[in-house]
This record gives C-alpha cells, structure tokens and sequence, in this order.
C-alpha cells in the first residue's frame, strides 16, 4: 500500500473517477489552470481539459446551483467551495434544492451533486478561513454530510459521494491536507457513507469525534494508555444522517462518552450525537455524557494566542478524557 | 389583414394549437379558482394574462430535445410540453397521481421528466442556475439541446439570477432567460422593483442580447423567442428575453389587490387581454371560424370537467408516503 | 388586559416602537402598501410613510444587507422575511456578517438589527412556505433567535429585541398568528430576551416546548391532569442562546423530560436541550431522555393526509406524555 | 506639460498629499510581504498596483462626513481615510492595538469607527448591500453622507452585487460603486468571470450611470469620481465606476501566480505603474522635485519603520479575550 497525504487522497479519487465515468466533471473557483488554491485538484485540468475542470466565475450560489442543473440533468458534478465558509451564499440552493429535489418531485428527479467544502482551522485562517460549518447541514433530511478523517477514508467516501444517487456535502479539514498521511490501498475501493468507524477499541470510556480532533484524540488515547485507560474512539466519519447502531452501541460498551469537535458547542453536531445516548442507552451510563467542544464564539480569531486558545488539541483533550475516567 | 403567421413559418395548424394552449392554460386557471372560491382547493397561483407569452415562447422550442424550467405562472408553457387539464388537476387537489410531486408540492410547481420539465421550488430564479447546468450538461454531451427558464420580473432582482445569466454569457451556453414582466411582484409595482428602462437591458452586463416583446402578442414573441432560440442551437449562446405582460388576477388566491391597484388599471389591461386578442386575429386571417372556435371552446371545457372529476375522485397519497423518497430507497 | 392576536402584538410592538423611537424602520417584501403578506404591517404604511415603512425590491440578501448596513450605521431597522423558508439566500449576511461584526470588529461595531420571519405549518404551505428553520441559526454565537409563542411574549420579546443591541432572529410562527389570542396589558413593557417560562407546573414530568407545539403541549397537559397527572410546562421562547439554568432545574425537579418541536429530530433544538440536560443532570433523570419532533423529511407536504402525517398534534403529545409519566 | 490637477481644482499640496497616500500604502504593502517572506506574519493580500485608484477615489469624498466600505485591497483608501502605518502593522501582526479587529482578523480586513470606515469581513461583496444600507439610513437622518464602497470584477459576479446596486437605484441612495478591475480573480482572468464588454455596463441595469477609468491616473479616477460624489450629494442616486488596473503581485501570499499568467504580461503591466507614473506627471508640472521625492520616501520610510517596530514588540491580545464581544456586555 502506498503512503499518501489527505489532499492527494482528494486528488487521486478525483481523477480515479473522471477516467471512469465521462459524466463526472468538476467546477468552482481557481479549481482549473491553478489545481485549486489548496492545489486538490492539481493536474486535471491539464489530464481532463476546460471542459471538465471548469473554472467557474466567483459566484457560490451559481456554482451549486450550475452543478444541481447538471446533476439533475445526469451528469455527475463535483462544485467545489474555496473555502467552508464562503458556502453561506450557496445554502438555498444546496438546502432548498439539492436536497428537495427528489423528495419534492416524488422520486421524479434526483440531484447527484458532491459538493466539497475545506473546513475547519489552526492554519491562520482567522475568522472567514477557519469556520466548521457541519452543523448548519447536520439537519438537512435529503443531503448527507460527510467529513473523513484519514487519506483512506478520504478516498474511499469521495468515491462514494460521486458514486451516491442523492447530494453530498464532502467536507475535507483543510489543516489535514498536508498534515496527515496514511495508507491507501493500490486497488480500487470504496468506503460506505452512512457508517461510522470505531478506529481504537478501549473498555474504559468511548470518545466520538471525526475531522482534525480525531487524530488529536487518538494522540490524547495513546498517551492515556499509558497509564492503562483503554480508549475506544469513533471516527463518526458521515455526520449526517448518523449512524445510531453504531454510536448506541459504542456508548453502551463503555458506559463514559466523550464528544469532541472543533466546532462551538451549543448547537453542534455534539449535541445529536448525545440526545441519541440519552434517549437510547441512558441506563447504560455511568457518568454524564460529555462534549469538550470550541468556545461559543463567532469563528476564530486571527492571533495567534486566541487561535490557540480556540482549537482545542491533544492535551486539552487528554484532560477531559481522564477526568471521565476517573468519574 | 397581414397574414402574420406564415411569414414566421408557422401553419394554421400550429396557430390554432397556439390558441387551444392558450385556452387550455386560461381554463384551468379559472377552474381552479373556482375550486378555490367553493373551497375545495386551498390554493391557486394564475397564469392569466400571461398565456400569450408563455405559448408563444413554448412553440420556439423543439418538444423532443429541449427542456424546460419555468416558473409558477408557466401553465401555458407547461402545457405546450405535454401536461394536461388532468395533470393539473390532480396537482390542485394534491392527489397522488399528480406527475409533478404526487401532492406534495403546491400547485403549480410544476416538474415532470417525461414532459422534460425540472422540478421547481418556491425560492423565486433558484430555477435560474439549474437551466444553466443543464445547458451546460447538454453541451457536454453533444446534444443540441436548448433549455427555457423563466422568472418574474421582481425576481429578476434576486442574486441567483444575476449569477445565473453571468455563468451562461462567460460559457456562451444555449439557455433562454424568459422574464415575464406583469409589472407588479405581488404588490410592488415595477417602478419599486428596479430603476432601469426595461429588464432586458440586463442583458449587456452579461455579454448577449436582451430584447423586449409585447408579451400579449404570441407570434411576436414566438418570433424572438424562435430567433433566439436558433441562435442558442447555433452555439451563439444566451439571450434574455423581457416580455410585456400583465397580470389580470391577484397574485393568488392569498392575495387582494385591490389594496395595490386601481380597479380602473385592471379594467384596461383587460382590453389587451391576449386571448380574445388572439381569436380576433385568428379570425380576421380567415383561421379561425366561429364553429371552430365554440367546437374548441367546448373540446377544452370537457377537458377541464372530465379532469376536475377524475382529480377531485382520485386518491389522496397514503400518510405513511410521507416518509418515501428523502434519499434513493435502496433494495434491500 | 385587552386581549389581541398572536399577529396583533407583532403589529403593536412595531408601532409602539417605532412611535417612540425615530431609528425603527421597517424593510421587506409588501410590508407596505399590502402591510405584509400577513398583514403583519398593516397600517403602518399610512401612519409612517413609504421612509419607515420600505417595499424592497424581491432580494432577501439585500434586505437583510441593507439592514445590516442601516444597523451598523446606529438605525434599528426590521427587516421581515417573508416567509422563513425564504431566508436561506440571506444567510451569509446573517451568519457571517449580522452575527460576526461585532466580535470581528473587537467591539467597535455592532449591529443592532430584528430579522422577522413567519415559520411553521399546518397551514397548507406545502414545503416552502412551511419550514422550521431554527436550528440553522441555534449554532450562530453572536445572533439571538427567539420564538415566542403567545401575544403576551410576541409582544414583550419583539420590544426586546428591537432595544437589543446585537442582531435578533425573531420567528413568528404564522399557524399561531390568528389562531392563539391572549392577554395583553394596556402599559409598556418588555419580556427578557435570554429566558425561557415555565408556563405550567407540574411534579410528574417536565416537557420543553416553543411555538405552535407549546399550545398543543398546554392541551395534552389538561388532558393528563385529568387523569392525575402534573405537567410541567417550559416555553423555551428564546431559542438561542438558550436558558440553561431554567432547562436544568426544570429537568432536576420531575426528572422525566420530553422535547417536543415541530422541526425535524435530527439535529433539531431538541437534541442541545436533550445534550445541556445529559450533561449537566443526568443522574437526576428516571427515564430517557424523549424528543417528539417530525419525521426526517425535507419538509411537510402539501397534500392533507401527509400533512397531517408530518404534524404534532395534541393527541400524539398526549400520547407521548403518558408513555413517559407511566415509565 | 498640461497641469490636470489645477484644472480639477485641487491644490498643489493636495496632488502631494496624494502622491504621499500612494506611497505610503505601497510602502506598508511592500514591507508587509518582506515580514511574510522572513516568517513574521503568516498572511499578506496587496494593493500594488492599484494605489492610484484607490487614492484617487478616496479623495473625492468627505472625510468628515462620509463613510467608506472598503475591499481588502483598499490600503490607499483607507489610507486616506485616516489609517496610518502604524494602525496597519498592528493589523499585520495581529496585535490588540489593531484598531481594525484587535487582530482578530486577517490583515487587510479593513475598520474603523473613528476613521469612518465599516468593518469588513471575507466573503466578497458583502459590504455592498451594507453601504447601500449606510446611505439609506444617512439619508433617512437628513444627513447629506455619500457611501464609498468597492470590490473586484470577479466579485461584481456574486448576488450581493446585484442586489446591492439595484436596491441603491430604486431608491437613488448616495452610494458609489467602484469596481477594481485588475484582470485577474486570483487565478481566473476576466474573459472567464464576464462576458460583457466593461463592468460598468452593469450599470444601465440598475438605472444608473456605469463609467469606466483608466486606474493608473490617479487624477482621471478623482474626476470621475468627484462627478459621482457631487451627483450623488445632490440626490442624483448612484454610480458604478469601474477603475481598469493591474494587480502587479501574486494574489495573496498563499499565492503563485507564475501558474496562471506569464513574467511578460505582469513586466509589461510594470511599465505602467502609477506610481511612478504620477511622480513624473509631478515633476512635469512642477510640483515634485527629486529633493522633494527624497523627503517624502523617507518620511514615509520612517513611518513604516516606526510602525513595523511598534507592532512587532506591541502586545498580543490575551487567551481569554477570545471570549469577549460576543455580544454586548453588560454592565453586571
Ligand atoms: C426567494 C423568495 N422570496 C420571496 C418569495 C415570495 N414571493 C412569491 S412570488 C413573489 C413575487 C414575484 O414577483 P415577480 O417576480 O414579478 O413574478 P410574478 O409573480 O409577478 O409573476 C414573492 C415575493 C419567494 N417565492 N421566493
Ligand atoms: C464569497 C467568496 N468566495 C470566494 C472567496 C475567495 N476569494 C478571495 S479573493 C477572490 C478573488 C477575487 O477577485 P476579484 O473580485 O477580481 O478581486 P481582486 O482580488 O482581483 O482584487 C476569491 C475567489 C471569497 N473571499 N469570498
Ligand atoms: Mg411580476
Ligand atoms: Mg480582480
């Protein structure tokens, strides 16, 4: 198996599925003649041309919108956002039409439209560059939200999501791109949306987490190995719809949860993960289910002792892992 | 009488299926605000006024490869693409049948594949961006395809419209923006809608010709419409088409205008309503007979009555469907 | 007390203020010449003329940016949507600039803006014109979403929020607007943002509620009285932030608790009121912790029977209360 | 040599203050990009190139009574406005004296009550609906305030755009749209952001006059400019300028533009950089000598110095502020 980078993971399903299929194509700003800004789709537009790698004008809503009408249509669109944050002109057409469209036509029309979006922060990103926007989509019946945390599962769902009959929200922590490497199987492959992933087993408490925070848990899991706490962590991997049988029975094993995300607290996808627990597995605790989440502020702020103070990383988590241990 | 139509290429074949579309349209619409009034269907949106320039755009497009994604008013262009009194019906009363969302959406919101018409929304020019995308996709295939979308001409305000047009001037893609200009959105009269002349001069910001229409006259706008059209086919891309229009009801079945409007403005609007209008000319060039035109008239009423009964009889959709469709159901 | 409608005390509030304060405007579609779509604004057209009472051009970003802009500048302007469904092309100005200018500009700015929006169905509004849009903007730190539920509250909370100094989503739920009347005093006076009402005590389980749903929720309460059973009744009103302090007392004193919201379950208000009470009581709880919401649909349809089938209603609460009482 | 300036009737000691702002802005740019390169502050977005219009534009309003809404780009605007180097390089180093964000935004992320400037944030085009939103409320408290507010071509393709300016022209607000049009949309040259010949065609859809200015002259911008505030102060309603000029460096820092255009276009775009170009205009109708030009580098050297080592050594905002300004705080 070979190593590769998160953002490669992106690039190579990329062109893995435009070889395959001639209905997929790719549009959105800067994706073109400069691979994109984060360079994900670097070499398509040379391998694929202007017709399949289209550099749309700087307009979000029509770059959903263009790629809906496409979907509809039957091709296989993959928009890109530049930035998560910039998707906030684009929602009415990803929530009221993306997501509607089969369900409003009666199974009529269908909207096969991935919809990627660089999210998240700790790269200077500061208020606009920096935001998770999950939550907004995480209540958006007829759309699914993904958000992978390794190059495997990066590669495995972006084939999914082009491959998926219905809308998906692809959501890539820009900080992972060059940050995280990982195996990755030579052959063709693909990895389930709608299912979550138990990526350590541990008896001692159970942590859900997905994106950047994932890798940091499973730093603050190792560490607390150490001392003998045994960590089970859940890559929830599909955000939305969740996959309760997996989070219901991850909870009940251990009896302690832990829920963490970058994202601000209050109205964060840590609160579904935990109304689920409560309403199915509440006798099975032992403790209060926990959520150690990024302040209820704005986005983050610019400098760096306020980033800092923002993001949330290994030790931080550590703590709050080991004082639910001790609970 | 000049003989209008024949210098456009059309037949009297076509015309009179021009005036049968334009009945058709205006017939339903006045059924379903009967139903309305007599409270048997909660909500009605008009094509009335407009039926003129929706046939006559509808005829400039090929049924066969083009497609269609209009806006609520559009039961003259939706018609012209295959749907019929029985279609509509059903989508008034919301019953299951109903091709364009089994009941679900209001009326109106028209979609159907086998009619090549995308389903709407509500949220007004969101239909903008998906006529653009599939031009898009059309060319991408190698088809010929044209698409129509329309919008009103408040709506042409909304940014997705904007963003839209821009994306299709930059990609020369053949797509036709119809804005049906009934000078009022709801209550707002045009003057508080937009500062310019005349909407189609939109058109030049972004890259390709606007042109404006008398929008109560079907075979001038069948005429640009047709121009424009060809000139999409050719690959000479996009053209944005105001046409005239007025509304001659409220804006619908929610709504009173007489708070907005003069009774006397609407009582002169209706001297240039385009259907009898149309009738006149139909006859001064010897198409149109009176015979023919009540054998129509009642051709179109059985229509409408026989619709009205099978729809008001049909099944409404199980409750439990409620839950059907939100993503593929897979086999399991 | 004079008793008036739900949509009669938006119509007082409005004038009232905007008689004592020249800085209140009015912007939106129709909420002029017609007074609203709903008749919201009726009347004040021809008291304030077409300067504080503004027919704006068919463009909610505009109108919510234009406000924005009208607030910063030190206006009070109100701006209606409407109809909620609606708002999804104006959020990046809510989210990212109405929400954000006063934390981005470190205190300098500040944005002291009232979005209306008439939210919720049962009114045959098919799936645009009858959305619950809440718990899109229940994630925003820097907005405040309020809902109230009866003319009293509507009445209070909009002065509220129009003296507020930051941007307030104020949601009208319009099945209430000439369904629910009730008293209403003659003298000024404001109800607290940031607060939410215990509307009904009650020893036997507690049931979280706002809007149209806390009237169903009040009807299912009698009828369980009848049978002996005490209903604690809480009206969240303010939506975000929410009152955590009520919410937690509230689930500690019966330690049964039901949510109950119109709205989707997943990722629902629900599921941050179930999460605040699993975290922070959860060994005072004697039963699961229930969410009673609709189905996970991409919005009610139009035809009767689906509607029907997608709303709450009293009897299925009743049901759900019961089950929950006898648990 | 034809003097320009007396002719428009600005003063010597105006053109030379112009010249100062122009300066000054492409010396903190230029010093900026230097920190960046040695791994002092992690971002970098330019004016190069564009000085000329932005001071140009700038001086046409009223810095006592009018409020801008700047783009990111905006350093000579904000420049005039009142923003000093050393206000600029707190920003760069995101250090709590920055009276733009306090650092808790990205440099260029222009604000400022006391300066009249709104705050500002990423997404494109936002600020313009917010300017709109500024001269209607000015207006409404009889103020006689003009709104300055600006953006890329490749922004004036967002709905924000669209619906900003079309709300300004129904209600003729005291707004002026400029447009910078540098060619480039970080990556994406204008052929594939517009169709249209000039984006001040966009103008007549609004109902408003659209002018277009060579970007390089700072006086030519100042004339078109001071018309469209005059016209606008008058009640007249809006404009759209739209300044042609280069961006003369990458996009960002974050950027390489050498993938997108070639060393030719950008050397050949060097040639007329207006700075420089106004300097010999100066010294053409004598107004700057070379011992004149050497004061004021240095001044302006001075002042960037000054400010670069008062931003490095000032204080960093504390962890916890992080979590103030929220929302109002209230007295407790
Ligand atoms: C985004 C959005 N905002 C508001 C509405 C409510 N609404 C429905 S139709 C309408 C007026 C449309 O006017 P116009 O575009 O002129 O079309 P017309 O109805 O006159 O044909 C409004 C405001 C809507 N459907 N969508
Ligand atoms: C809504 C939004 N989408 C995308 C971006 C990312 N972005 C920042 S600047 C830029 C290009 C802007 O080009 P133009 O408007 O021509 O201005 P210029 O930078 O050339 O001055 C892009 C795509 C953004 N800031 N906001
Ligand atoms: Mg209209
Ligand atoms: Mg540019």
């Amino acid at each position: 198996m070979a190593v590769i980078s998160y953002i490669e993971a992106v690039t190579q399903a990329l062109r893995e599925e435009m070889l395959s299929d001639q209905k997929v194509f790719i549009l959105g700003e800067d994706v073109g003649v400069r691979g994109g800004v984060f360079r994900a789709t670097a070499g398509l537009y040379e391998e694929f041309g202007a017709d399949r790698v289209i550099d749309a004008p700087l307009a979000e809503s029509a770059i959903a919108g263009v790629a809906i009408g496409a979907a509809a249509y039957g091709m296989r669109p993959v928009a890109e956002m530049q930035f998560a944050d910039f998707i906030m002109t684009a929602v009415n057409q990803i929530v009221n039409e993306a997501a509607k469209m089969r369900y409003r036509s009666n199974g009529d029309w269908n909207c096969p439209v991935v919809i990627r979006a660089p999210y998240g922060g700790g790269v200077h990103g500061a208020l606009y560059h920096s935001q998770s926007i999950e939550a907004m989509f995480c209540h958006v019946p007829g759309l699914k939200v993904v958000a992978p945390s390794t190059p495997y599962d990066v590669k495995g769902m972006l084939k999914s999501a082009i491959h998926d009959n219905d809308p998906v929200l692809f959501l890539e922590h820009k900080r992972c791109y060059r940050l995280i490497k990982g195996e990755v199987p030579e052959s063709d492959y693909t990895v389930p949306i709608g299912k979550a992933d138990i990526k350590r087993d541990g008896s001692d408490l159970t942590v859900f987490s997905y994106g950047l925070m994932f890798h940091y848990v499973m730093q603050a899991a190792e560490k607390l190995a150490l001392e003998g706490v045994q960590t089970q962590v859940v890559d929830l991997r599909t955000l939305y719809p969740l996959d309760r049988e997996t989070i219901i029975a991850a909870a009940k094993s251990t009896g302690k949860v832990l829920i963490v995300h970058e994202d601000n607290k209050e109205g964060g996808l840590g609160s579904e993960v935990s109304a689920v627990i409560a309403e199915e597995c509440l006798f099975d605790l032992d403790a209060p289910i926990q959520r150690l989440c990024g302040p209820d502020v704005p986005a983050m702020p610019y400098s760096p002792p306020m980033e800092k103070f923002f993001m949330l990383n290994p030790d931080k988590i550590y703590q709050a892992m080991k004082e639910l241990a001790e609970f | 009488m000049e003989n209008k139509h024949r210098a456009l290429g059309l037949s009297d074949q076509q015309v009179m299926d021009m005036y049968y579309y334009m009945m058709l349209a205006r017939r339903v619409d006045e059924r379903m605000w009967l139903l309305n009034r007599s409270g048997k269907i909660p909500f009605v949106i008009s094509c009335q006024g407009q039926e003129a320039a929706q046939v006559g755009a509808a005829f400039a497009f090929d049924r066969t490869k083009d497609f269609v994604c209009p806006y609520y008013r559009d039961m003259g262009v939706v018609a012209v693409f295959g749907m019929t009194a029985k279609d509509l019906l059903l989508s008034a009363f919301a019953k299951a049948e109903d091709p364009n969302s089994g009941g679900r959406q209001m009326p109106s919101h028209f979609g159907g594949k086998k009619y090549r018409i995308l389903t709407g929304s509500s949220p007004v020019t969101t239909q903008v961006p998906h006529a653009v995308g599939m031009a898009l996709a059309g060319r991408m295939e190698g088809k010929d395809l044209v698409v129509y979308t329309s919008f009103g001409e408040g709506s042409s305000n909304q940014g997705d419209f904007h963003e839209g047009a821009n994306f299709a001037g930059v990609h020369k893609l053949p797509v036709i923006f119809f804005c049906e200009n009934n000078k009022y959105a709801i209550s707002v009269p045009l003057s508080k809608q937009v500062a310019c002349e005349s909407i189609a001069d939109r058109a030049i910001g972004y890259g390709f010709p606007g042109v404006r229409v008398d929008g109560n006259d079907p075979l001038e706008v069948y005429r640009v419409m047709k121009e424009a059209v060809d000139r999409a086919r050719d690959g000479l891309g996009p053209t944005l088409i105001e046409a005239e229009t007025y509304r001659l009801v409220p804006h619908s079945s929610d709504d009173d205008d007489r708070s907005y409007r003069s009774r006397e403005e609407v009582e002169e609007a209706k001297k240039k309503d385009p259907i009898p209008l149309f009738a006149q000319y139909l006859k001064e060039v010897g198409v149109l007979t009176e015979k023919k035109e009540r054998e129509m008239v009642e051709k179109v009423m059985d229509e409408v009555n026989e619709a009205t009964v099978y729809a008001e009889k049909a099944p409404y959709p199980s409750p439990e469907s409620t839950l059907l469709h939100v993503y593929e159901e897979k086999q399991k």
